[in-house]
């Protein structure tokens, strides 16, 4: 692996990272991981409480307490700068943490959405919750695994409450986004789950490190072999971060699943399947050479069909699908050029990305609220009718769009840096002008809002809901403050970007 | 502090304003004028606190922004910036007045123009490349927003137009910033035009096409031009003034602060092709100026062809080509700035842009009418008014190194004169067309707001030192930087 | 039985659900077809578990087939969702999301 | 002396100030008397120039313009004998013009800005001649070009006088083009731009480089001038109001020319001047037989400047410039007084047609006494001023040039009388015509009667009977000591027969030519009549190219460079897509078929999603086993 230019403080002291709750010290190993144990069992309950009572009020106070626990415990957690508990099926090192506040973070913003959303009917929310937490306990193990057999697992963990939450609305799409999305989801684990076995049976290992190591010592016909595997099981990651071409799922899902399911799927499960991926190709880091030239020409695929199609799109959710694959594509770049300021990068921008993403479906949802429609014509003059609305809305497509001084800007610039860094000129060249084309679909929903007169001119009803107001104005501060005082977020993601295997 | 205030002026502005209810657009526009009035007043108390002989940057501020990426806050000028950021600061003033004709969205509007005027200085200011790029995009979104929204004409296409043509600019440049960082790892322009010179060549080669496509869309260079005559024509009126007059200098700033230093060895050996450049921008401009119908569009190409001069003075490398070319940004800033101003003026009385609607407005509106004359002899490069300085300076400058480039365009400034005469005649000469009959002349704000720039056009016209003494010294220790680093 | 035989069947088993995936229409069909693929891959990790001598392999293999199961009952569920909403168990009858 | 020196150009440039700001306040002939009284006392600081200046002082000023330390950029004024005689004439017959144009421009409704032009005019003129460094002289000449724009097209209501003011403005800025090219040159070739130190170069520069600087900047002086081919402008000059005409031709636009090439000569090689001598002959002949042609009061003038012009350039490629200032001076005496002569008659009549008018000598005998001196005077009759100016050219022309030479001038001598003289006859002499006219009131006449004087006796200061002062002025040191009796001679018989044949063909309308001879008579009077067709010409040539060319690149920017950026980047794919609005532009520009490419490629695409549960599974499969394949 190349190194970066934050090698030189490659060991932090731990100490500093309590700056995000980390604890040096006092940890036993085998329980370091309480908030997931708190999660799952609190996702159980609130599916519990969601059944049983009246309303969906229950549930989501049960959702908090249950979200703020997890929290709790994740910032008192011990963490020593790498341990791997839990018979060594998960890894604890500062990436993973980070990963874990990824989809803490996350799922909160989505709950907020859930719960404001007007789609979903009241009386199945209260599971909807339930499945949300335990989608989230998925996405912090996907980030977590060291083992093929947790990696598996995190990863139906993920997909089945997916499933399930696309289909939550009682209608035609909805049904059809959620076999559509079963199907691919299913064909594309069942692959990966052969290429898995495939490779157990050529190396012999299933946790990361001794693969790592076994992998080195193949050669001849039987790296060949390995090759395919990783190509088979490429396939089911691949499905999850909507990489092309396993992309062929999202647009349709994301327009059939109600819009607090789509905030949730544009960002959790990318964070959590990039997550995966790097500790997976760390773990096949031997045949790096052989790998690369294929991930580099994905990320350039990816992005430029994401964004070519996203052009084209009149449904917003539709059209967020297509920019998710073009970001996914950006995201990339981090993981293609597998180094450590790739690996920085990679970071600043998820966390860019959720809070934009989000943002931006945080909008959607309000939109869709008021006006019952998510076309694009739906936000025709949004801007006299409902102004604050409009402001944040033009500010996380602006940051999509890479736009400083705003947060997306800042892990876009991380991000063609570091694919300069790595002398991957063609790749930062083909970003950019990806960023170009992107530019037109972003702008274009800004020039609806403000350049075109509103279909009616009374202000949008209802407004934003309390709970939605605190998803899009904590959003859209992240987005701007975080764009224009990144130092602390950097300062921290260069200690947390620190990928080990034990 | 004075940078920071002088920052801050604009932006405490764009914030009152956004506190005040939508309704108060007498206080919103009060609280407009004040803000940027009182940034003009800063930069020229910088203007007289500021010593001409001193080496260096001056009014320093420097504070840690981002320190992971060891990025600062990191203001100052010198002779480069100076005028420039004078330059902005009394356009923005007088672009503020004119604004008054807006009739509609006024909160909106004003917050947007403060951002932008913030964007603006805040180019000139910044002495960190990335707090300088973040600047030079800031000042794409409000400008975005006031072409699509109070523009006229096709003024969404135009405003696209000029946002993805900048933008995709801007990524080269941005790609050029990235690969300097990584090899540098600073962002503080001082410290990068000091390491840029032990650069290879073929680094600097790439470095500087990246800049140049940055800055050749914002000067604009052809063929990178198109966005500015749509964009020009469908702004609004204040819109086109602070195009014209600042963002197009952004351009050629770039070239001063950031291409040339970092790049040396790269801008002497593209000095050919720059000086090219600047000839094709000057003649075809001018031509394509004369078989314009639309007034502003006409004003729009000669921007093209004066903005050519900058580039033959820059492609010179010499002292008067390079002060040439600064003057030119200055006095084009003035003069083309006014004429938008004053084509607005027409356009709000008379809701038309077409030259042959026009005809004998001279005997209706003798005041307009001299405005309307001084600025353009002032663009067609009367000696004695400023134009003519940045462009003879130029050709000086340009005249000992590229010798043809210069004769071909000496063919410019003919047909410089024959387009602005071109308008003057269709517009005040021959007999009064009887639509306008009744045409109201200018009234007193409209005045005001081009008095200063007549005066200013004259100032340096008659006495260029003025202005060439500011820009002196930091001139000269630029070409011993980019000629020393051969 | 010989490893090889078994990898063979495991392959082949693999093959058949892939081409099923291809090739039914019915809901339930494709999902049988992906039951396929998984006990291709359950088959596998038995296989080489003995080969081996590691016993994860199995446990691996057991989570498979709970999997599987769960994804069974999800994937009917949908399908009677669908049934109800769309009135048709044909995957290649539901392209309303399109484009 | 030298806040005498500032004062000259300064006294009219604040009249110009003050009438530009409040001249509609004053009452009409306040403004007149404005402009006056500035130049009256501008006149004065002349004259009290004049005893340094004679003495052979030279007089200087110099201040930093456009950089503190570099003396090339420093810029001043100076005073010496070719310039203090430019400065008499422009002031003196400036004074006399203003004076006349009170009652002339009387009733006008932009009186005062007629004043505020005139004296801006006046003061350009003067820092002009002042000027010690090209960039100055540059700087004035070109305000002597603005200038003769506003005042030509001061009756901007005419689309002809609008029309005549831009085509003056333009065609000398190709020759200011010249002009600065050359200025830019010696700049960097010289290092220096001072005048005083033109001398110097002619050691230090090359041959060829010398040639080409002085070329260049010779064709700064065709331009204004007007000598072939860029002399289009003068003829249409005449749209102006006449006083305008008059100041134009006598005193300060045309003069310009003549002036620089004068000040500037120690730069020419005898090969440039060569040059000039060919383009003076040519001019003044060409010109000499349109004037011939022409039926209009004013452009008979016109052409006869023109041709007067050639004269003196053709003095001036002799080398004789001294000689050249000379005929300046007494021409810029007897042209003025032509003009406001034409003035009078036009101001009396409202017409200017020499068809329609005749016989004013009675209802305006001053005008045709004065008109009478002037047309003597210019056809070089013994003893007014205008004999001694040009004979002291035919004198050089004998000396110095080729033989053919003075035989050449002779023929402009006899043409010169010629139409002055059937001007002079179809006016004032014959029938009396419709228009009966009266006599002119006493502030027009006045100047007239002024500058006839002038026009009669100035000559005389470069007359042997005075010992040449005025050639002693200008430093010519070699003069011929008395009157040359054959060239004398000559030149009156060559008026004798240019008045015969102003006389018979002109007023009787007598045929001189043989029948055999007719026919290719006809035809070149057709082409003098018609000037020859260059304007014609240049449309076809200059004008019409470039206009069509504006609008050939225009079009090419519209199309080409928009589009193929456009479709290049992004905007011609993002408009298709913007489907109700941009069709029709995107048809019209995106005709390559690479932009057509890129513009389907989003929607091609998007095509390939069909929603189809099994066509995504497949793709995954074939996605598998390809990237199963790909790798190695």
């Amino acid at each position: 692996m190349k190194q970066g230019r934050g090698s030189c403080r490659a060991a932090t002291p731990p100490a500093v990272l309590g700056l995000v709750g980390l604890r040096a010290g006092g940890g036993v190993p085998g329980s370091a991981s309480p908030a997931e144990a708190i999660l799952s069992l609190g996702g159980l309950l609130v599916l519990l409480i969601g059944a049983w009572a009246r309303g969906h009020r229950p549930a989501l106070t049960a959702s908090w307490l249950t979200l703020a626990a997890g929290a709790a415990a994740l910032w008192s957690a011990p963490v020593p700068p790498a341990s791997s508990p839990f018979f060594g099926l998960i890894l604890c090192d500062p990436f993973s943490l980070a990963f874990r506040w990824l989809a803490l973070g996350t799922l909160a913003i989505v709950l907020l959405l859930a719960s404001a959303s007007r789609e979903l009917a009241a009386a199945v929310r209260g599971e909807c919750y339930g499945l949300l937490l335990l989608l989230g306990v998925g996405l912090m193990l996907m980030a977590e695994a060291n083992h093929l057999l947790m990696a598996y697992l995190a990863m139906e963990l993920v997909s089945l409450s997916s499933y399930v939450l696309v289909g939550f609305l009682r209608e035609r799409r909805s049904a059809e986004a959620a076999l559509k999305y079963l199907l691919f989801g299913a064909l594309s684990s069942g692959i990966m789950l052969f290429g898995m076995s495939l490779l157990f049976g050529l190396t012999g290992s299933l946790a990361f490190p001794d693969l790592q190591a076994a992998v080195a010592g193949t050669g001849g016909p039987m790296a060949r072999a390995l090759l395919v595997a990783a190509a088979l099981m490429l396939a089911g990651l691949a499905f999850k971060i909507s990489m092309v071409p396993f992309h062929m799922w999202t647009p349709d899902v994301y327009e059939g699943a109600p819009a607090a399911v789509t905030a949730l799927l544009s960002v959790g499960p990318k964070a959590a399947g990039l997550a995966l991926l790097l500790r997976l190709l760390e773990a096949l880091a031997p045949l790096w050479a052989s790998l690369s030239p294929l991930l580099l020409a994905l990320t350039v695929v990816t992005m430029t069909l994401g964004n070519l199609v996203a052009l084209v799109q009149t449904n917003v959710k539709r059209l967020l699908a297509y920019s998710t694959i073009g970001q996914v594509g950006y995201l990339l770049i981090g993981l293609a050029v597998h180094t450590r300021v790739g690996h920085e990068a990679l970071l600043v921008y998820l966390v860019a990305y959720l809070f934009m993403n989000l943002g931006a479906f945080a909008c959607v949802v309000a939109v869709m609220n008021g006006t019952g429609s998510e076309a694009l014509e739906a936000f025709r003059g949004l801007a006299r009718r409902a102004p604050g609305l409009s402001l944040a809305f033009a500010v996380f497509l602006l940051s999509l769009a890479g736009i400083p001084p705003l947060l997306g800007f800042v892990g876009k610039f991380l991000l063609l840096g570091s694919a300069l860094d790595a002398g991957e000129v063609a790749l930062a060249v083909a970003a950019a002008v990806n960023s170009a084309i992107a530019l037109y679909y972003y702008t274009n929903i800004i020039r609806l809002m403000y350049f075109a007169p509103p279909a009616q001119a009374e202000p949008l009803s209802p407004s934003p809901s309390p709970a939605l107001r605190l998803a899009l104005g904590s959003c859209a501060a992240a987005t701007l403050a975080l764009g224009l005082w990144p130092g602390p977020l950097l300062e921290l993601i260069s200690r947390l970007a620190v990928v080990r295997l034990l | 502090m004075l940078l920071t205030w002088l920052l801050a002026c604009p932006l405490i502005g764009m914030l009152v304003v956004l506190a005040l209810p939508k309704t108060a657009v007498r206080a919103i526009r009060a609280a407009a004028l004040l803000a940027t009035g009182f940034a003009l007043l800063l930069s020229l108390e910088l203007l007289i606190a500021y010593q001409p002989a001193a080496a260096g940057m001056q009014f320093v501020e420097r504070a840690p922004w981002i320190p992971p990426l060891r990025i600062f806050y990191h203001l100052g000028v010198d002779g480069i910036s100076l005028p420039l950021v004078i330059l902005t600061a009394l356009l923005g003033f007088l672009a503020c007045i004119a604004s008054y004709s807006i009739a509609e969205r006024h909160k909106e509007y004003f917050a947007l123009y403060l951002l932008l005027e913030v964007g603006m200085l805040g180019t000139f200011l910044a002495l960190d490349l990335f707090l300088f790029y973040i600047f030079w995009e800031l000042v794409l979104v409000p400008m975005y927003f006031l072409i699509g929204i109070w523009g006229g004409g096709r003024r969404e296409y135009s405003a696209f137009k000029f946002f993805v043509y900048t933008l995709a600019g801007s990524l080269a440049m941005l790609l050029a910033i990235l690969a300097l960082y990584f090899r540098a790892h600073t962002f503080d322009l001082l410290e990068l035009a000091a390491a840029g010179r032990t650069f290879e060549l073929g680094f600097q080669q790439l470095l500087f096409l990246g800049f140049f496509l940055g800055f050749a869309v914002k000067v604009p260079i052809f063929p990178f031009h198109t966005w500015l005559p749509d964009a020009h024509v469908d702004a609004p009126t204040p819109g086109s003034v602070l195009l014209a007059g600042v963002l197009l200098k952004m351009g050629g700033y770039g070239f001063f602060r950031i291409a040339y230093p970092i790049c040396p060895a790269a801008a002497m050996g593209f000095g050919g092709a720059m000086a090219c450049l600047g000839v094709i921008n000057i003649v075809y401009g001018a031509f394509v100026a004369m078989a314009q119908t639309d007034f502003k569009r006409l004003v729009a190409y000669s921007s093209v062809s004066h903005m050519g001069f900058v580039l033959l003075g820059l492609a010179s490398l010499t002292p008067e080509g390079l002060q040439g070319a600064m003057f030119q940004m200055v006095s084009h800033g003035v003069v083309t700035g006014a004429m938008f101003l004053l084509v607005g003026v027409l356009y709000d009385r008379t809701h038309t842009r077409e030259l042959s609607a026009f005809g004998g407005l001279g005997a209706r509106v003798p005041v307009y009418a001299g405005f309307l004359i001084f600025f353009s002899l002032a663009s067609l490069g009367l000696p004695g008014l400023s134009g003519f300085i940045g462009e003879f300076l130029s050709l000086v400058g340009a005249f000992g190194v590229w010798r043809w480039q210069t004769v071909v365009s000496l063919l410019g400034i003919v047909a410089a004169a024959a387009y602005m005469l071109q308008v003057i005649q269709q517009v005040l000469l021959g007999p009064l067309n009887e639509r306008w009959r009744e045409l109201p002349d200018m009234t007193l704000r409209e005045g005001l707001s081009l008095a200063p720039l007549l005066l200013v056009t004259l100032g340096l016209g008659v006495l260029p030192l003025a202005l060439l003494e500011v820009q002196d010294g930091a001139l000269q220790r630029l070409i011993a930087h980019v000629v020393g680093a051969r | 039985m010989s490893v090889r035989l078994i990898l063979l069947l495991s392959h082949a088993l693999f093959a058949l659900g892939v081409y099923g995936v291809l090739t039914r229409r019915h809901a339930i069909g494709l999902l049988l077809s992906i039951e396929l693929i998984l006990n291709a891959a359950a088959l596998n990790f038995v296989l080489f578990s003995r080969a081996f001598g590691h016993v994860e392999a199995q446990a691996f293999a057991l989570f498979i087939i709970a999997l599987a199961a769960c994804e069974a009952v999800v994937g009917l569920a949908i399908v009677i969702g669908l049934a109800r909403h769309a009135h048709t168990v044909f995957a290649d009858q539901v392209d309303l999301l399109k484009g | 002396m030298t806040p005498a020196l500032l004062w000259i150009p300064l006294l009219p440039l604040a009249a110009f100030a003050l009438l530009i700001t409040c001249g509609r306040r004053l009452a009409p002939p306040v403004a007149g008397w404005v402009a006056v009284a500035a130049l009256a006392a501008s006149a004065g600081a002349t004259l009290a120039l004049a005893e340094p200046v004679l003495r052979g002082q030279r007089l200087a000023v110099r201040w930093a313009w456009l950089s503190a330390g570099d003396p090339r950029w420093a810029l001043g004024l100076a005073v010496d004998g070719l310039s203090w005689l430019m400065l008499a004439v422009v002031t003196g017959v400036g004074t006399m013009i203003a004076c006349y144009s009170i009652g002339y421009m009387r009733g006008d409704p932009r009186y005062p800005r007629f004043f505020a032009y005139l004296a801006l005019f006046c003061a350009s003129m003067l820092g002009l001649v002042l000027a010690d460094h090209f960039l100055l002289l540059y700087a004035c000449w070109e305000l002597v070009g603005l200038c003769s724009y506003l005042l030509i097209s001061f009756w901007f209501e005419k689309p002809a006088a609008a029309a005549a003011g831009r085509k003056a403005f333009i065609t000398t800025r190709i020759g200011d083009a010249g002009l600065l090219a050359g200025i830019l040159w010696l700049a960097w070739a010289g290092g220096t731009l001072q005048f005083d130190a033109l001398a110097g170069l002619r050691e230090t520069l090359s041959h060829g480089l010398l040639t080409a600087i002085s070329l260049l900047i010779f064709l700064g002086a065709v331009g204004k001038s007007a000598q072939v081919p860029l002399h289009v402008w003068l003829p249409d000059a005449m749209e102006g109001p006449t006083p305008v005409s008059a100041l134009i031709h006598a005193a300060t636009m045309v003069a310009a020319g003549i002036y620089l090439v004068a000040r500037t000569l120690p730069l020419f090689t005898p090969e440039s001047l060569q040059v000039v001598l060919a383009v003076g002959l040519l001019t003044h002949l060409a010109a000499g037989t349109v004037a011939l042609t022409m039926t209009d009061i004013k452009r008979v003038l016109a052409y006869s400047t023109i041709s007067q012009l050639g004269l003196m350039m053709t003095a001036l490629g002799l080398g004789a410039a001294a000689l050249a200032m000379f005929h300046l001076t007494t021409h810029a005496c007897f042209k003025a007084l032509l003009f406001l002569g034409a003035g009078s008659v036009i101001h009396a009549t409202h017409e200017q047609e020499l068809g329609r008018l005749g016989g004013l000598r009675r209802a305006m005998p001053w005008t045709a006494a004065v008109f009478l001196i002037a047309a003597v005077s210019m056809s070089g009759v013994f003893p007014l001023s205008g004999f001694w100016s040009k004979d002291a050219i035919l004198l050089a022309a004998q000396h110095d040039g080729p033989p053919w030479l003075l035989g050449a001038l002779l023929a402009g001598a006899v043409m010169t009388t010629a139409y002055v003289f059937r001007l002079y006859l179809r006016c004032f002499h014959g029938a009396p015509a419709p228009h009966a006219g009266h006599e002119s009131p006493l502030i027009m006449v006045l100047p007239m009667a002024v500058l006839a004087l002038g026009a009669a006796a100035v000559g005389l200061a470069g007359s042997p009977w005075l010992a040449h002062p005025l050639l002693h002025l200008l430093g010519l040191t070699q003069i011929h000591a008395g009157i040359d009796v054959p060239i004398l001679l000559w030149s009156t018989l060559a008026a004798a027969a240019g008045l015969w044949l102003a006389w018979s063909v002109g007023v009787r309308r007598a045929r001189p030519l043989p029948a055999a001879l007719r026919p290719l008579g006809t035809r070149l009077y057709t082409w003098a009549a018609n000037k020859y067709y260059v304007d014609e010409w240049y449309q076809r040539l200059i004008i019409g190219p470039y206009l069509a060319a504006a609008r050939g690149l225009s079009r090419f920017d519209l199309r080409v460079i928009d589009g193929a950026v456009d479709g290049a980047g992004l905007a011609g794919r993002a408009l298709a897509v913007w489907k109700e609005r941009f069709d029709r532009l995107v048809v019209d520009r995106l005709v390559n078929g690479t932009a057509s490419a890129v513009r389907l490629a989003g929607a091609g695409l998007r095509w390939v999603q069909t929603g189809i549960v099994h066509q995504y599974l497949l793709v995954v499969v074939v996605a598998v086993v390809v990237v199963s394949l790909v790798l190695k």
